[in-house]
Order: C-alpha cells, then sequence, then structure tokens
C-alpha cells in the first residue's frame, strides 16, 4: 500500500495517572487497508492508548485527527459514530444478556422501534457461523467460556461498519484454529480497506498479519517501521529495551532438563471423576514434581476439568484421591487445605479484587488459608510482596496501588504471586500467561520449571500448545469435554502429534 | 508457532458432528424464578380459598389490582431503576407530593387538564434531577434519592400538613367510575391504570433499545458504555421514568381516595422495593422481569387479604404472620428455583 | 494542604463543624462541668447518637461484604423490650446482678438475631434487603407481643445509667459507643477480617476461589449487627426507662446506612471506613439537634434535612468539586466533537 | 351491582353480628388500649369480630375496608387515618348495603348518610382545654410566659388540631407565648431529645404543652436531668391521660392532663347493634372524657383501666 492519507493520525498522546505518566507523547498513525501491531511489554501503554482514542479517557495532551479531521471523541458510543470500532482487552461485554444481544445491543435490527428478536437471533447465529461457532445465541453469554466471550466480543465487533478496527489482545485466550480463523477475516476487512490495530504478545502473529508496526515502552514512542525492516529480536530488544541474551537463557533453561525425578509420589489422582454436562468421567494422576499440561481446542473443557480438581466445581460422578485418601473437595477451602492452588484463567472476575491494592491482593489466599484470627504481620507482608513484584516484575512496582489500576498482564503476574507464596504441593493454573509479554512468559515458564523441579506438581493449562509442549512432563489431551489420550512427552510427541488427536479424537 | 496446519477438520468436513459436540444443551433458567413465584401464589390463593368464607369470591383477585394499583405503578417504575442496578427511596414522597399538590391546586379551582400534566411532570423532573445528581456527580443512587425522599415530603408538608379533600368533578367521576367485569365484580380504572403500565412496561422492556439498555448497563454498566451504550442518557431515563411512575401512582391515589395529603405513600419505596425482588428481581441490576415484579406486587397484596380474611389478629400478630408468611414464601421460592436450576 | 482537601471526609468535617459552631451559638452552655462531669450541648448531641453510632458500625461491616440489614429498628425494640421485661419483674430492680442478666439475655437474643439474618442471607440465599425485612416485620411485631403492645416502665439506677450515667466525666453510652467503635477497629484492622470483609465485597466469586470462608464471615457480620444493635436497643430503652416496642429504632436503619455512605462506604460493598461511619452517625444527631435549635418549623424540617444531605454528598462527589472549583483547563484546540462528514 | 342486604349472607351460621373493625396502626400505647377496649367490649356483647390493622396507611385501611365488604360482614367501623378521602370506599359500602361507623376521628365528606354514626373525641376540643386551663392558671398575671410545644406527627390529625386548638384559646393573651415547637412524633424518646435542645437553646421555659403523655414524660427526664423540677420550675401540660401520664400527674411532675379517652368500646358495640337493627343512632356520640388536674389524678389513679 502507497502512503495514502493515513485514517488516524494521533499525535503528542499525554495520558497521566495520578502517579503515573502512562503516555508521553505518543505519536501513531493508522494508513486504510493495513494491519498495525502496537507493540510493548506489559505496562507500556498500549491500552491505554486504545483508550484514549475511543474516548474512555480524556487526554491530556496532543491532538487527534481522523481523516484528516482534528476531533474530539467523548465516548465509547461517539468512537463507535465516527467509524472506531474496538475490542478492548479485557471482554467488556454483558454476560448477563444473550449472546445474540452483545452482538447487536445498541445497534439491534428494529422495526417501528420494536426490536425484531428473530432476524437478530438470525443474524447473530450467520455472524457467529464466519467466525466457525455454532453457539445457541439466545443463552446469556455467562454460560460460555471466556473464550468464546472473546469471539463474540469480535464478532460485534467486525459487524459494526468501521474504518478502523481496534483489537487489544483478541488472541490472548484463543487456540490456534480460532486464531487462524480470526486472521482470515482480518485479512478480509483490510483488503476492503478497513485499517486495523492490532495488539499481542504472541510474535508469530504480529509477524504473520500485520504490515507496519509501532513499538512503546513506558509510555513513550520507540519507533515505528515496517514489520520486514526488523527481525523478531530486534523487536524484543527495542520493546525491553536490552539486550535479549538474558532473555534466551531463561528459555533454554524452561527447555532443558524436563527430566522428572523418578518414584514420584501421586499426590492427586481422579478416578472416573466427572460433572454432567461440563466434563466427561476422567482418570488422571499426578505426581509430586510433575508438570502435567491440559492441550485442547477452545471449549474442549480444560478448565472445567481443571476446575473439579479444586473444587471450585463439584463433581457429581467419580472418586478424587489425595495423598492415597479418598476426599471430597466441597469447596476451595478444603482444597486449599490439601496445598492445592487454581488460578483461574477468568481473572477479572474470578481473580482480581479491583479495589484492592496490589499487596492485598496479592496475600489475599495465604491469609484466607491462615485464618482471619492469624494475620500476616504488615512487615512479613511488605516482605513477601517486595519479593514478588521484583521476582514477577510488576509494573508499577507500587504495593499500595489499586490492582485495578494494572495493566492487564501486570494483574495476571499479581494472581500468579497471589498463588505461589501460598506454596502449593499442586499448582493449577488456567492460562497463566495470558495476556503476559514475552520476557514475563519467559520467565513465567522459567518459574514453572523451577518449582516442579523443587517438587511441586503443576497442571498446566493453555491455549498454545508449544507452552505445553515445553513445560510438560505429561500432556492430557481433551476434546469434547472428554480426555480423549494421555501422552508422556517425550522426544517424539510434537504439535502436529497433539493436533492429530484433537482432530481424530483418538481414543487410548 | 505455525497456524495453519493445525487448524482442525473445518466445519464443512465433518459439519453435523462438530455441531453437536460444541452445542451443549442448556435449558433457558431465567423464567424459573418467575414460574415458580408464580406456582407459589396459586398455592397461597387457594390455601386461603380453602381456609375463609368468602375468598373464593372473584373480587378477592379483582380488588387485589385496584388496592395495589398505586404499589403496582410505582414498584414498574422501580424495577427499571433495579434493573440497572440503582435504587429509588423518593417514590413513596413523590406520590406524598404529588397528592398534595393535586389536591392544593385542584382546590385552589385550575383546571384538572392543567393539573394532571403539570404534576406528572413535576414527578418526572424530580427524578431526572436525581438521575443527573446520580449520573454526573457519582453520587450513590441511594443517598440522592434519599434527599429526594427529604426534599420532596419537606415540600409537601411545607404545602400543606393538613389533608385536603378533592371535589373537583373529573377526579370524582373517575374515581366513581365503576366497570363491571361481571355480577357482583366492578373494579375501577385505576386498576386497569396500573394494569396497562405494566404492559407498556413490560413490552418497553423486552422490545426496545432503552429497555434492553437498562439490563446491559444492569450487568455491568463499565462494559456497557465500552459497548457505546448511551449509560448517562438511559440511568436518567430510568430515574425520570420512576418518578414519573410514582407521580402517576399519586395521581391514582389522589382519585382512588379523592384526597391528598402530605404523608400519603409514607413507606411505599419499601413496599415497592420488596415486591420487585419477591419477583425476583436481582437488586444488584441486570436481571428481572416486571412481570415478576407484579407478582410480587400480588404476593404482598394477598398476604394482606389473607390476615383482613383472618380477622383476629392485634398489630403484634399481624406483623409476625407477614413476616412468616413472606419468609415461608421466600424460602419454598429459593428451594424450587435453586431444585428446577 | 491539598491532601486535606482531597480527603473525602473532609467536607462532611467541616459541614459537622459548621453544624457544631451553630449549636455553641445557640445554646445556653456548650461545654462545661457541672455536678462533677461534663454537661452542654455538645455532651447531648455525643450522647444522643451513642446508639445510632452503634447501629452504624454493624451496617458497616454488613454493607461491606455487599448486603444490608434493614431488622436493625427491630432488633433494639426487641433488645430493649427483654431487657425491661426482665428488669421490670425483678424483686429490687436497683440489683446490678439482676439488670446484668437482663441485659445479657436482651444481647444473647440479638445475636439469634443477627444469626438468623446472617444464615438467611448466606446459607439459604436469599438477597439480604428481603432476608431482613422478613425479621424487620416480624421482628417489632415479636416486640409488641411480649409487651402487650404497651410500654414497660422500670425503675432502675443501674439500667438507666447506661444511658444518662457518666463514668470518669464522661457519659457512660458514649464510652460503650467508642469500646464499640474501638472493638470494631481492633477486630477489622488488627486481624485480617478487615481485609477479608472487603473482599468478598469486592467479588464474591473470586474470594470464593482465593479460599476465603464467605459464608462464615458474612454470617458473623450479620451477628455482629444483630448485637450492635441490640446494644443501642439497651441505650435506647434506658434513656427513657423504659421499653417502646413501637417506636424504638423505627426507621433507624435509613438513619444507619444514611451514616455509613456519608462515611465513605459505598453500598455495592467493598472497602469501608469506620472513623467516616461514626462521623456520619454524629452528623446526622448534630443535624436532628440543629433543627431544633435553631427553630425550624416542623413541616420544614426535611425540607432542610434535604439541603443538608445534598450538600453533603455533593461535597463528596470528586466530579462535582472538579466540575465546580475545578481549575478550567484549556483544551486541545479540536473542538469538533463526534463524525466527520 | 351491589348486594342485598349484607346480613343474609355475612351473618355467619350462628346467626352472630359480624362486625369489621380497621384499626389505624398501634403506634401508641394509647391506641393498643383502644384496641383492647373494642375486642373485649365485642366479645362481652357477643359480636363476631373481624380486625384488621391498616399500619398508619390509609391505603391498607381503605383496602381492608373493601376486603370487609368482599367478605359481607354486617357492620364496618374503623378511625380513620386521615380526615379525607373516604368518599369512594364509604360509597362502595353503601352500595354494598353495609352501614359504616366512624370511631375516634370524624370525616370530612360532605354527604354524611355514607356513615351512621361518629363516636370519639374532637382533638380540637383536646387543645382548647389546655388552652384554657393555661390561661385560667396565668389570669391576672402579666409577665410573659415562654410556653414550649412538642408536637405529634408532623401532618398527623391530632397533631393539627391540638395545636390549633391550643393556640386559638391562648391567642387571646400576648403575654402568653409560644416560643419555641417542634415534633417529638408522639415519642418518648424524641420527647426526650427534643426537649433537651429547647432547654439548651431557651434561657428560661415556663410551660411546657406536649401533644401527648409519652412525649412529656420523655420531655420530664430531660428536664430532670438538666437539673430542673418538672412541674414546678416548668409547668406542664398532656393529653391522653394514659396511665404512666397519670402517675406522672399524681406525683406532681405533670400539672394538667386532658383526657382522650380510648375506651369508646362500649359506645361503639351498642351503636353496632342498633345500626344493624335499624334502629336511628345519633351522628355525633361524645366519648366521655374530662381533663385532670394534679389531685383529680390522686383521685382517680387506682380505678384507671389503661
Ligand atoms: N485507570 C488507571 N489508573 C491509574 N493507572 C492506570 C490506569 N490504567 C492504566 N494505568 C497505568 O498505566 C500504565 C499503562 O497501562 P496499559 O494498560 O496501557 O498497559 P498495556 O501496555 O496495555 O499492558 P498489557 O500488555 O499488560 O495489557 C500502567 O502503568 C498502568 O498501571
Ligand atoms: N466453538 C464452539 N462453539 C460452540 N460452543 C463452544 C465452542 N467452544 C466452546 N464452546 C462452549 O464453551 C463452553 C466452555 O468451554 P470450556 O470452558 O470447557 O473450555 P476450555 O476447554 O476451558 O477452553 P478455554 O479455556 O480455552 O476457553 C462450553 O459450554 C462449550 O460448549
Ligand atoms: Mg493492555
Ligand atoms: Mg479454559
Amino acid at each position: 500500500m502507497g502512503e495514502q492519507s493515513p485514517v488516524l493520525e494521533m499525535t503528542g498522546i499525554r495520558k497521566v495517572f495520578p502517579g503515573v505518566v502512562a503516555l508521553d507523547g505518543v505519536d501513531f498513525r493508522l494508513f486504510p487497508g493495513e494491519v498495525h501491531a502496537l507493540m510493548g511489554e506489559n505496562g507500556a501503554g498500549k491500552s491505554t492508548l486504545i483508550k484514549t482514542l475511543t474516548g474512555v479517557y480524556e487526554i491530556d495532551g496532543g491532538e487527534i485527527k481522523l481523516g484528516g479531521v482534528p476531533v474530539r471523541i467523548s465516548g465509547p458510543l461517539q468512537a463507535q459514530q465516527a467509524g472506531v470500532s474496538t475490542v478492548y482487552q479485557e471482554v467488556n461485554l454483558c454476560t448477563n444478556l444473550s449472546v445474540a444481544e452483545n452482538i447487536f445491543i445498541g445497534r439491534e435490527p428494529r422495526r417501528f422501534g420494536k426490536i425484531q428478536w428473530g432476524k437478530m437471533r438470525r443474524r447473530a447465529a450467520e455472524l457467529l457461523a464466519r467466525l466457525d461457532l455454532d453457539l445457541d445465541v439466545s443463552a446469556p453469554l455467562s454460560s460460555y467460556s471466556l473464550a468464546i466471550q472473546q469471539m463474540v466480543a469480535i464478532a460485534r465487533a467486525i459487524d459494526i461498519e468501521a474504518r478502523v478496527l481496534i483489537l487489544d489482545e483478541p488472541t490472548s485466550s484463543l487456540d490456534t484454529a480460532e486464531v487462524a480463523q480470526l486472521f482470515r477475516i482480518m485479512r478480509r476487512l483490510k483488503e476492503s480497506g478497513v485499517a486495523i490495530l492490532f495488539v499481542s504478545h504472541f510474535l508469530d502473529q504480529i509477524y504473520e498479519i500485520s504490515d507496519r508496526l509501532t513499538i512503546l515502552r513506558n509510555g513513550q514512542l520507540i519507533s515505528e517501521h515496517r514489520v520486514e525492516e526488523l527481525t523478531q529480536v530486534q523487536l524484543v530488544e527495542k520493546m525491553i529495551g536490552k539486550e535479549l541474551a538474558a532473555l534466551e537463557d531463561l528459555e533454554d533453561k524452561a527447555q532443558s532438563n524436563r527430566e522428572r525425578a523418578a518414584e514420584a509420589k501421586p499426590i492427586l489422582e481422579a478416578k472416573g471423576l466427572g460433572r454432567t454436562g461440563a466434563i466427561a468421567p476422567y482418570n488422571l494422576t499426578i505426581h509430586q514434581g510433575e508438570v502435567v499440561g491440559l492441550a485442547g481446542l477452545l471449549g474442549s473443557g480444560r478448565t472445567e476439568l481443571a476446575r473439579l480438581l479444586f473444587g471450585a466445581d463439584k463433581a457429581d460422578s467419580g472418586e478424587l484421591w489425595v495423598d492415597g485418601k479418598k476426599t471430597t473437595l466441597r469447596d476451595p477451602q478444603a482444597a486449599m487445605k490439601h496445598r492445592i492452588a487454581f488460578s483461574s484463567e477468568n481473572r477479572r472476575t474470578e481473580g482480581i479484587i479491583g479495589e484492592l491494592s496490589v499487596r492485598e491482593n496479592i496475600i489475599l489466599a495465604l491469609q484466607a488459608a491462615r485464618g482471619w484470627t492469624r494475620p500476616i504481620p504488615r512487615k512479613k507482608q511488605d516482605e513477601i510482596v517486595d519479593k514478588y513484584i521484583k521476582a514477577l516484575q510488576i509494573r508499577p512496582a507500587d504495593p499500595e496501588r489499586p490492582v485495578r489500576n494494572l495493566s492487564g498482564g501486570n494483574q495476571q503476574k499479581v494472581l500468579l504471586a497471589r498463588w505461589l507464596i501460598t506454596e502449593p504441593r499442586l499448582l493449577i493454573i488456567d492460562e497463566p500467561t495470558r495476556g503476559i509479554d514475552v520476557g514475563a512468559k519467559a520467565e513465567i515458564q522459567r518459574l514453572v520449571a523451577e518449582l516442579s523441579d523443587g517438587g511441586m506438581a503443576v497442571l498446566f493449562v493453555s491455549a498454545e500448545l508449544e507452552e505445553v509442549l515445553r513445560l510438560s512432563h505429561k500432556i492430557a489431551v481433551l476434546r469434547d469435554r472428554r480426555l480423549v489420550e494421555e501422552l508422556e512427552n517425550t522426544a517424539d510427541v510434537d504439535a502436529d502429534r497433539i493436533m492429530q488427536t484433537i482432530a481424530s479424537g483418538a481414543t487410548s | 508457532m505455525t497456524t495453519t496446519d493445525m487448524t482442525p477438520v473445518t466445519k464443512g468436513g465433518e459439519g453435523p458432528e462438530l455441531n453437536k459436540r460444541r452445542r451443549v444443551y442448556k435449558p433457558n433458567t431465567k423464567y424459573v424464578p418467575i414460574l415458580a413465584t408464580l406456582f407459589l401464589l396459586i398455592v397461597m390463593y387457594s390455601s386461603g380459598v380453602a381456609n375463609y368464607r368468602n375468598f373464593d369470591d372473584p373480587s378477592v383477585i379483582v380488588n387485589l389490582f385496584r388496592d395495589n394499583a398505586v404499589l403496582l405503578v410505582v414498584a414498574v417504575g422501580m424495577t427499571f431503576v433495579i434493573l440497572t442496578g440503582g435504587i429509588d427511596l423518593s417514590v413513596g414522597a413523590v406520590i406524598s407530593l404529588t397528592t398534595i399538590l393535586t389536591a392544593t391546586l385542584l382546590k385552589a379551582d385550575w383546571p384538572p387538564l392543567v393539573v394532571l400534566p403539570a404534576v406528572l411532570l413535576l414527578g418526572a423532573l424530580i427524578g431526572a434531577g436525581q438521575g443527573a445528581v446520580i449520573h454526573f456527580f457519582k453520587v450513590e443512587p441511594f443517598i440522592a434519592t434519599l434527599a429526594g425522599l427529604f426534599l420532596a415530603r419537606g415540600a409537601a408538608l411545607t404545602i400543606n400538613d393538613e389533608s385536603v379533600p378533592i371535589r373537583d368533578d373529573m377526579w370524582r367521576e373517575i374515581s366513581d367510575y365503576r366497570i363491571v367485569l361481571a355480577d357482583g365484580v366492578v373494579t375501577k380504572p385505576i386498576a386497569i391504570i396500573a394494569v396497562l403500565a405494566v404492559l407498556v412496561a413490560a413490552a418497553v422492556l423486552a422490545w426496545t433499545r432503552f429497555g434492553r439498555n437498562v439490563y446491559a448497563i444492569g450487568g455491568n454498566s463499565d462494559s456497557a458504555l465500552l459497548m457505546g451504550l448511551p449509560v448517562g442518557r438511559t440511568k436518567i431515563a430510568v430515574y425520570t421514568l420512576s418518578g414519573f411512575c410514582a407521580a402517576l401512582g399519586g395521581v391514582l391515589f389522589s382519585i382512588n381516595s379523592t384526597s391528598g395529603w402530605a404523608l400519603q405513600g409514607n413507606g411505599m419505596e419499601l413496599d415497592a422495593i420488596a415486591a420487585c425482588v419477591i419477583g425476583g428481581v436481582l437488586l444488584t441490576g441486570g436481571s428481572g422481569f416486571v412481570w415478576g415484579t407484579l407478582l410480587g406486587v400480588l404476593v404482598t397484596g394477598l398476604i394482606r387479604t389473607i390476615i383482613n380474611f383472618q380477622g383476629d389478629l392485634n398489630a403484634a400478630w399481624s406483623r409476625i404472620i407477614i413476616g412468616v408468611l413472606l419468609f415461608a414464601f421466600i424460602v419454598m421460592q429459593r428451594l424450587v428455583t435453586r431444585k428446577a436450576k | 494542604m491539598t491532601t486535606i482537601f482531597k480527603n473525602r471526609l473532609f467536607w462532611p468535617a467541616l459541614i459537622l463543624v459548621v453544624m457544631l459552631g451553630i449549636n455553641a451559638f445557640t445554646s445556653n452552655q456548650f461545654i462545661t462541668i457541672k455536678d462533677g462531669h461534663l454537661f452542654g450541648s455538645l455532651i447531648d448531641i455525643l450522647r444522643g447518637s451513642a446508639p445510632l453510632i452503634l447501629v452504624a458500625l454493624g451496617m458497616t461491616l454488613v454493607i461491606a461484604t455487599g448486603g444490608i440489614d434493614l431488622s436493625v429498628g427491630s432488633v433494639m425494640a426487641i433488645s430493649g423490650a427483654v431487657a425491661c421485661l426482665l428488669i421490670s419483674d425483678l424483686d429490687n430492680q436497683n440489683s446490678l446482678s439482676g439488670v446484668f442478666i437482663a441485659i445479657g439475655a436482651a444481647i444473647l437474643v440479638s445475636l439469634a438475631a443477627g444469626l438468623w439474618n446472617g444464615t438467611l442471607v448466606a446459607v439459604v440465599g436469599i438477597q439480604p434487603i428481603i432476608a431482613t425485612l422478613i425479621l424487620m416485620v416480624a421482628g417489632r411485631g415479636l416486640a409488641q407481643l411480649f409487651t402487650e403492645g404497651q410500654i414497660i416502665n422500670v425503675q432502675s439506677g443501674p439500667y438507666s445509667a447506661l444511658a444518662s450515667g457518666f463514668f470518669l466525666t464522661l457519659p457512660i453510652a458514649l464510652l460503650i459507643a467508642a469500646a464499640a467503635v474501638g472493638l470494631t477497629v481492633l477486630l477489622t484492622r488488627r486481624t485480617a477480617l478487615g481485609l477479608l470483609l472487603e473482599s468478598v465485597g469486592g467479588s464474591p466469586t473470586a474470594s470464593r476461589l482465593a479460599g476465603i470462608g464467605a459464608r462464615r464471615i458474612t454470617i458473623m457480620t450479620y451477628v455482629v449487627a444483630g448485637a450492635f444493635a441490640g446494644l443501642a436497643g439497651l441505650i435506647a430503652s434506658a434513656d427513657i426507662k423504659s421499653a417502646d416496642s413501637i417506636s424504638a429504632g423505627n426507621l433507624i436503619e435509613l438513619d444507619a446506612i444514611l451514616a455509613v455512605v456519608i462515611g465513605g462506604t459505598a453500598l455495592i460493598g467493598g472497602r469501608f471506613s469506620i472513623i467516616g461511619t461514626v462521623l456520619g452517625a454524629v452528623i446526622i444527631q448534630t443535624l436532628r439537634v440543629t433543627v431544633v435549635a435553631i427553630g425550624i418549623p416542623a413541616e420544614a424540617n426535611l425540607l432542610f434535612k434535604s439541603v443538608v444531605v445534598v450538600a453533603l454528598c455533593l461535597s463528596q462527589s470528586p466530579e462535582f468539586r472538579a466540575k465546580v472549583f475545578g481549575r478550567f483547563k484549556s483544551r486541545p484546540a479540536a473542538e469538533k466533537v463526534g463524525v466527520p462528514a | 351491582g351491589g348486594s342485598d342486604s349484607g346480613g343474609e349472607n355475612g351473618g355467619g351460621d350462628d346467626g352472630k353480628i359480624v362486625l369489621g373493625f380497621s384499626q389505624v396502626g398501634a403506634e401508641s400505647g394509647w391506641r393498643t388500649a383502644n384496641t383492647e377496649s373494642i375486642k373485649a367490649s365485642a366479645a362481652a356483647a357477643g359480636i363476631e369480630l373481624k380486625f384488621s390493622d391498616a399500619q398508619g396507611k390509609q391505603e391498607n385501611q381503605i383496602s381492608d375496608i373493601r376486603g370487609f365488604i368482599t367478605q359481607k360482614v354486617d357492620v364496618i367501623a374503623f378511625s380513620p387515618v386521615v380526615t379525607s378521602g373516604w368518599d369512594a370506599v364509604l360509597k362502595e359500602a353503601k352500595d354494598a348495603g353495609i352501614p359504616v361507623i366512624l370511631t375516634d376521628r370524624a370525616v370530612d365528606s360532605t354527604d354524611t348518610s355514607l356513615y351512621e354514626s361518629f363516636i370519639g373525641s374532637d382533638f380540637k376540643v383536646e387543645g382548647e382545654k389546655a388552652g384554657d386551663w393555661l390561661v385560667k392558671e396565668y389570669e391576672g398575671k402579666t409577665g410573659e410566659v415562654a410556653i414550649v410545644e412538642l408536637q405529634g406527627t408532623t401532618g398527623s390529625a391530632p397533631a393539627i388540631d391540638r395545636q390549633t386548638g391550643f393556640a386559638e384559646k391562648i391567642k387571646a393573651n400576648p403575654n402568653l407565648k409560644i416560643v419555641k415547637t417542634q415534633t417529638g412524633d408522639f415519642k418518648r424518646a424524641d420527647g426526650k431529645t427534643v426537649m433537651e435542645t429547647f432547654l439548651q437553646s431557651v434561657p428560661k421555659i415556663d410551660v411546657l404543652y406536649a401533644h401527648n403523655d409519652d412525649m412529656g414524660l420523655g420531655a420530664i427526664e430531660a428536664i430532670k436531668a438538666a437539673g430542673k423540677k418538672p412541674g414546678q420550675d416548668i409547668k406542664i401540660i398532656t393529653v391522653d391521660a394514659v396511665k404512666d401520664g397519670m402517675t406522672a400527674l399524681a406525683a406532681g411532675e405533670i400539672n394538667f392532663i386532658v383526657e382522650c379517652s380510648p375506651l369508646l368500646g362500649d359506645q361503639l358495640m351498642e351503636t353496632v347493634k342498633k345500626v344493624k337493627d335499624k334502629q336511628p343512632v345519633e351522628k355525633r356520640i361524645l366519648t366521655k372524657e374530662g381533663t385532670f388536674t394534679q389531685e383529680e389524678a390522686k383521685a382517680a389513679l387506682p380505678t384507671r383501666k389503661y
């Protein structure tokens, strides 16, 4: 595409939150018919830039031009009317409404002012079919998993006839198939001249779909490039602002030494454990120091499987043995007594408590385990919290800031810290690297490897197959809410092998 | 990471099978609370019939609508507010203000056709004012509408602290107008208006953008804002509507009793909230139906009727029995819905 | 300087100071020492606010978990009734042990009432407003039943000292309230209870998954609220040396909620401020006294109250302050909104 | 159309008269005594009583009365919450052929045929009696007399009438001055707090006029706490003459009480029977009530029923 005039031009954008300069004189241009990636570490200011564009935040300085005309957008509604359609980072839909409504609300087909429900449902189903989804569009959105909700949000955004489409980490909880589907649609839109702003922490995805990229660091513009100009290594270096050597070192460490201590005792055994409508009865054994990965497509039941092991949902069939003793987990508290920890994939509604500070969020689980009568002394709290803020590079490194004001990736790190400090024997992590930048992701992977070396068992759920392959000793493959195969992660197991199982549904 | 070769068999190839696996049937549970409430209401009515003489008289049911017409109208407005996750404590006071103002103006020989729109407008304005304070200044609905309560009742008492009879012909005629439904079963226009209010509200909530925005805001107002819905406008509209309904309730009241009084409708806000909640409207917003509110009003009305028919309870016992019946009802409702889900 | 202004309790505190100033101006004695103890309208105000402080304290905890307790007024009535009945049966009403037993019994009953509320909310899963409405209605009925609708008089020195006695020159009622405040602060800030409460109020689902036993904590807050309401009931009844089951604590739930909200605790739960609540309660009591002191006519009481409440809530709204006192920043040149054609 | 004479199907199997009575509420001990009196008299007179409590709300009372019409009782009696607003429901009762008796308080319907009779006291007269006593007490004295007034619930009928009656009587004497007036909501607790503030803000109070005994009793506590003698330093007039009030009066802590008798049960039942038998009754039946000075109270106290 030649140098036409940009559809969107932001110059000198400045946004200050109490105590943080989130954006400091950022310039950004978006041309029609391009996919433009916005890159940066967690907390770099990507989402903030997007929100200033759509009028969620009022800017403290700078100028925004749409189609060459200076505009002041006073809110998402005006942004939409001006032809900017957005999928925000955290799924921002109303889960109490039906799927169809979430797609069409505000733009419902009407006749004489009356909403045409039938038409709306039909169109919603068609639209979702384009994304390869077959949902009951009149069911409330809350009955679907986060990944599906993400897809619905995308469906809503692409149906709005827009000049500019903004996708803030839309792929963070999608599996490869869904991502491919999304990319197909993005390409089609691009061809029709829509300008797409795309945020993702997956470098492969960036290189696959984008034409240009803009790099932010600490709220400042670093540079703008055509994708071909930059290698992945260079890109990462620009994002983190230092040499990459250290990072690669981390990845190596995570990859090597996946030998498991022999003769490890089983910590937990599920025998025919299941829950009707959620997950078919399954058998699974997790040993000390073992990393078990769960692989499967979106909606295959990974989350459901994991929730049963934490008592987050109650199993209605089968048995659960912990340390060779039969138990029932009536609620998470019971699981925590066995030192089982679970970090939910849905960090916004099932993870963080937005109002509370970073410190309080981190110590919450540990405090709950100790009971209210035995508060953790403040000094000890500060110690632990400081340690983990450093270890996980939580930014800003201010423990008293409300966690709500942290960037998405940093919230995820807070949650991880919450569970790590309880020193669990079995750590169940559902999509722990969701929305986390390259550096931190490597850090977390290294952490998991280290912990398991130290004897902690980990149940690792991730939509990213590579990650599962790299970390796990054993991989359980799910399909259709059924555990279909359990594989030792030996040298001959690779992504293709697992995809085959997923696709064919082979049972062992 | 390569993406293309990992794509599973696409829908075309294995279509029906894939569809089946992905669709897990979930029964639509949103009507369960309403059906449960209706069922329990019928049970309650039947036990009334079994226990009391003349309880099976159709006018028991018909009177239920008429006696609770004001509450019904007010509760309908309240339903909108609660659905957005708010609350409106001012409705009872707006009733007071409306009745006393109506009576005073009519007494001063204002034409009734001027008084009627004027007081309705006033109610709507009070509501709009509260909505504006809530939206623009982010004041808690509870405290903003509590201030509204003080203001409206204070104004009512200042206008006149005595009760004022209405001798206007139009009011009298509407008040006396009898609608014969069957032999010996008579109802009045106010009941019809109340039922109409329910129907209109149900239609608005189910079929209009405004109605759906109300649900969306109650579900998650931050998300609603990001989805580009007119959150501020809707919130203000909802309180305006509630103020209007309260004023309409006040007018119905002044028709029902052909008088105005500054303490009229005292405490009705709580009755209205209770009716909504009994009918399954969630106070946190985003869930519930006007039909539920209707049932809630009927439940409270029926409890009163039963106490009236029982006829030998003093104040203490009737309070206790109201409490017990309410308790039994709520717990049963809870059990039934839990089982059905 | 700016930090003081930004503190959301600054403006309420200022309003309180102004009202106290008015009282100091209108009263004969604002604060003096007489008969060996402090005396004057300031002391009257503080003493008079003791029951409201107590009730509002419990309410704060309940609201922090995202609940609400409407039954506090009825619990006050019950507790006063139980204590006065037991005391009036004593041979020697001045016997200290007898009075203590009566007080103990009343507190026990209040605890039971709280437990009942808590169970309905946390175990049966009924919406708090309706769960506590049951006891609000039936509880007063019970109190009326105990007292047979009459006012039970007691002539017990030790009992009435609860309200009008002095210890170390300070009113005992105030000391009790202060002790309760101290205890609550201790309980919530020296243990982890405060954090867990705020967590449950902030997000029940997330709290459950973090392993917090939300159920037990919720029940506990209702129990504490019940106990404090019971204590408040004792002070209120000791104040008039009788149990007035009909009007004791009538409508106090509204004042208590208002106090909590003025104090900066949001009704949706989460972060709470005990000191804020105490400030709110004292403001409300001062307001009540000020109305009389400056001779506002009874009909206009509510108007005056509404003005103060509006001032209070607006002063606390950052949005309002920004709009009214805020610097009018020069905006970027572009003033066009919305869609360029 | 209206049904035939209510008696046929409503009278019950045993031919007892059925009386539907709608009480205002249970807002005070006075009201409880009133309720008890009606219940006791009904039982004694062999009348089946259908009782309901309106909790101080007109809407409840209207629906209660309609409920009685549906139940086809023989006679309806009620103590109206307010004066106005009864025409419609009274007309319905008339159409259904059920006679209505008012107790305790009149209604302002222009059509007096809507009810048979009104039994009860006149709040305004009560206020006047209180005023009369005060005027007589200060007869011949010209010094300024500072009066404070504790009103009942703002907007309630007794509060309004007791205030007007009293004010009218003392109007002629400019030295009798109401310096402060405030509502005490008919409650003891509020009587006490309001009096506390009166004592703080008025340099010298000579007379307290309280719209009911309970507020007066609360105020007495406040007066004592301020180190003054109720009945001597401050003269106290109240209305009602319930037992606690009479005791205080006998003890010299109150100076004068205007009686407002709740015991109209017997008079009511008598009227009910007459009405049922279609005998003529008086349109206005006043309850027998008087006033009490301290001496009269001492004499009356041992035989008081409430
Ligand atoms: N509402 C807010 N109040 C205060 N600070 C905020 C607020 N929103 C964002 N911030 C801060 O602004 C900075 C930029 O955050 P932003 O969400 O834009 O990051 P991001 O680049 O999107 O990161 P991620 O990749 O983790 O999503 C962070 O330091 C964050 O803590
Ligand atoms: N493509 C799809 N079409 C229709 N329904 C789907 C699809 N994918 C998932 N679902 C539904 O989503 C719901 C939740 O799935 P679940 O949470 O078990 O997924 P998961 O394996 O944890 O996947 P993830 O965590 O990646 O979302 C189920 O009700 C499932 O039927
Ligand atoms: Mg972001
Ligand atoms: Mg999942």
